[in-house]
């Protein structure tokens, strides 16, 4: 890869985060932060890295920006005609307050390179890492280090992860308790209704394609179960909210969270029983399978497939949460904690 | 080196497009710039697959064809309707 | 410059981009705006750290000297955990809007005193 | 399949298509008002995109690779008009009018189905 070709890449990426920073309308900041998103997944495949590229690539397209526009249409009722259409002055003066905070970014930036250069960059070094690529394929059958990695060497930091998304999403459903569904099936027009009918198969099996690769290629339970929240996103964007709600119980994704966690921690618990350790593979009896084929990898997929189904339930519901209208706002200003 | 030169276009025509993205003065105009940006950026990770001779980098450009117009399908809509649950 | 030394300047600088936008917007949605650009800079960072010049991605079977596989692994979940941590600030948010009435970060701190 | 041909109408494939971006990029900067930035931005940016998806297909080495190129290429085809025609709608409805707009018959139909 060139370098000057590679620099022309990291100032296109800088310039977007700028200007991210800069845009007075929050819209405008929004459309930027995704194509921050884009940007970073190319930098990210630059580095050598396919399966963090991956993963935000698909965090990035659908589950960023309908969040940040669930919660921006809570906030702002918009007119038709009269609120976005307008000219918009991009940039603003900055105020007095702004250029010391400014000297202050910079005087930061400056001893970070200070700090980080110096440091130089390692080669491959660690005793982990080398044991990780020389022996992850004999010992996890996986062809995939990172999914090797992720699930074999380091299961129990995934396990911990999938209870950090747990409880994000229970803190969303208490934070918007008093509110209702509102149901409605004007969704866009009816080209776009066709068409997708068509789309929306197609990423669904990808996404089950992701899952079930997991252990051969880049992908796994986190990037697939993200593209399934994406579908289940298009319903309601496309179809309207009754749709999603006629089809998919809210039961439904209680159960099928549920049900991947519970999946997860069985197979932990079936290493245990074995007298291996919690979440062991090879060792608590999973047959490895010949490495590069599609039954291999021991517990790798079955865990892939747990973490799928949470993750998928889990983004979905936090979008259907936050989709609701808010019915009972608190009464006043609350006051201090006495 | 010709595959360089390729690049180079494209990031050209990303950095031409970028302008629009900055300047626009509406939001819809942000928004096609984005969609433009978007499709040019996939153009790009193709042709870097095919500078770093592996073919794993399109799968990341797979999922860009298929999930990059979601985006602009809830930008859509939240301009049709004003609000994502209608 | 090198890949790498152009790599931790690109992240520093969105980094510092980031702080200035946490530090400087008034309404709320920019701050939000700001923790995402920061945590993007910081999976760049990470992600460079791991990096091998002339390495090949960690996918067996390998081609040449493959970078180091670890940071990989860590970011891969912060990318997921990172989108719905602003998911639940965004709640908070919408929260804050409902019984404020106002996203402006100085008249929420005025309404208090 | 990596014949001095080959390589030359893959590049040349290539360079068409690189040809199209600049084009439809410098549209967008020049065109007035959204519509035609969409004209500009979609209908151009197909063509580029598919003469460079065709033009790589040709010249990487597996056929697993090629059909994914393929693949890609076939999705450009199915989603672009889909965001393309959702953004118009949405523009228009929003009250966003063409610059020179002379004659109006959407505005006038979307007028009589609501009076009905």
């Amino acid at each position: 890869m060139n370098p000057a070709l590679t620099g022309f890449i990291f100032l296109l990426l800088i310039a977007t985060a700028v200007s991210a920073c800069l845009m007075k309308d929050i819209l405008s900041s929004v459309i930027a932060l995704s194509v921050f998103g884009v940007l970073l997944s190319i930098v990210f495949s630059i580095l050598q890295a396919p399966d963090v590229a991956l993963t935000q690539a698909v965090i990035n397209s659908g589950m960023i920006t309908s969040i940040f526009l669930v919660a921006y249409s809570q906030t702002m009722k918009v007119r038709s005609g009269e609120d976005n259409t307008r000219v918009i002055k991009t940039y603003y003066p900055f105020r007095t307050d702004e250029m010391v905070i400014l000297f202050i970014c910079i005087g930061l930036g400056f001893f970070l390179w200070k700090g980080i250069v110096p440091m130089g960059f390692s080669s491959l070094s660690g005793d982990a890492a080398n044991h990780y690529i020389n022996f992850a394929g004999v010992e996890t059958g996986a062809s995939n280090i990172v999914a090797a990695v992720l699930f074999d060497y380091r299961g129990f930091d995934t396990l911990g992860e999938i209870a950090v998304i747990f409880t994000t999403v229970t803190g969303i459903s208490i934070l918007f308790e008093g509110s209702r569904y509102h149901r409605s099936s004007s969704g866009l027009s009816f080209i776009v209704r066709r068409s997708m009918a068509f789309v929306i198969p197609l990423i669904i099996l990808y996404a089950s394609s992701i899952v079930l690769m997991g252990h051969l290629s880049p992908g796994g339970g986190f990037q697939g179960g993200t593209v399934l929240a994406t579908a289940s996103i298009c319903f309601c964007v496309v179809y309207g909210s009754s749709f999603e709600a006629a089809r998919i119980h809210p039961w439904i994704k209680e159960t099928l969270e549920s049900t991947g966690c519970l999946f997860f921690a069985g197979l932990g618990l079936i290493g245990l029983c074995t007298g291996a350790g919690f979440l062991a593979n090879g060792a608590a009896g999973f047959p490895l399978g010949t490495q590069g084929t599609f039954i291999s990898g021991g517990s790798i997929p079955l865990l892939n497939m747990a973490v799928g189904m949470k993750v998928g339930a889990g983004l979905s519901s936090l979008f259907y949460s936050m989709v609701k209208i808010l019915e009972a706002p608190f009464e006043g200003i609350p006051g201090e904690v006495e | 080196m010709i595959l360089n030169l390729i690049l180079l276009g494209l990031l050209i025509a990303a950095s031409i497009a970028f302008w629009r993205l900055m300047v626009g003065p509406t939001v819809p105009d942000r928004i096609v710039a984005a969609g433009t940006l978007s499709i040019i950026l996939t153009n790009t990770l193709v042709v870097l697959s095919l500078l770093f001779r592996n073919s794993v980098f399109l799968d990341v450009a797979l999922v860009f064809a298929l999930l990059a117009f979601v985006d602009i399908l809830i930008m859509a809509k939240y301009f049709e309707h004003g609000e994502l649950h209608k | 410059m090198t890949m790498s030394s152009m790599s931790f300047a690109a992240a520093i600088i969105i980094f510092c981009t980031g702080f200035f936008t946490l530090l400087t917007g008034r309404n709320l949605f920019r701050m939000v705006i700001g923790i995402s650009l920061m945590e993007g800079a910081l999976l760049l960072f990470i992600i460079t750290v791991g990096y091998v010049p002339g390495g090949v991605p960690p996918l067996l079977p390998l081609k040449g000297l493959p970078v180091n596989p670890l940071p990989h692994a860590f970011t891969l979940t912060t990318i997921v955990i990172g989108a719905s941590h602003i998911a639940l600030a965004l709640a908070f948010v919408v929260r804050i809007h409902s019984s404020y009435k106002t996203l402006d970060v100085e008249k929420i701190r005025g309404l208090r005193e | 399949m990596n014949g001095p041909v080959v390589r030359l109408i893959s590049f040349s494939l290539m360079t068409l298509g690189v040809f199209f971006s600049l084009a439809s990029a410098i549209g967008i900067v020049r065109f007035p008002d959204v519509y035609t930035r969409l004209h500009a931005g979609t209908k151009a940016l197909t063509g580029g995109a598919l003469f460079i998806l065709f033009g790589a297909a040709l010249q990487c080495g597996s056929w697993q690779a090629a059909a994914k190129i393929l693949l890609i290429a076939g999705f450009f085809l199915v989603t672009n008009p889909i965001a393309t025609h959702a953004i118009a709608r949405a523009c228009y409805r929003h009250g966003i009018l063409p610059e020179p707009a002379h004659l109006d018959h959407y505005g006038k139909t979307l007028k009589r189905r609501d009076l009905k």
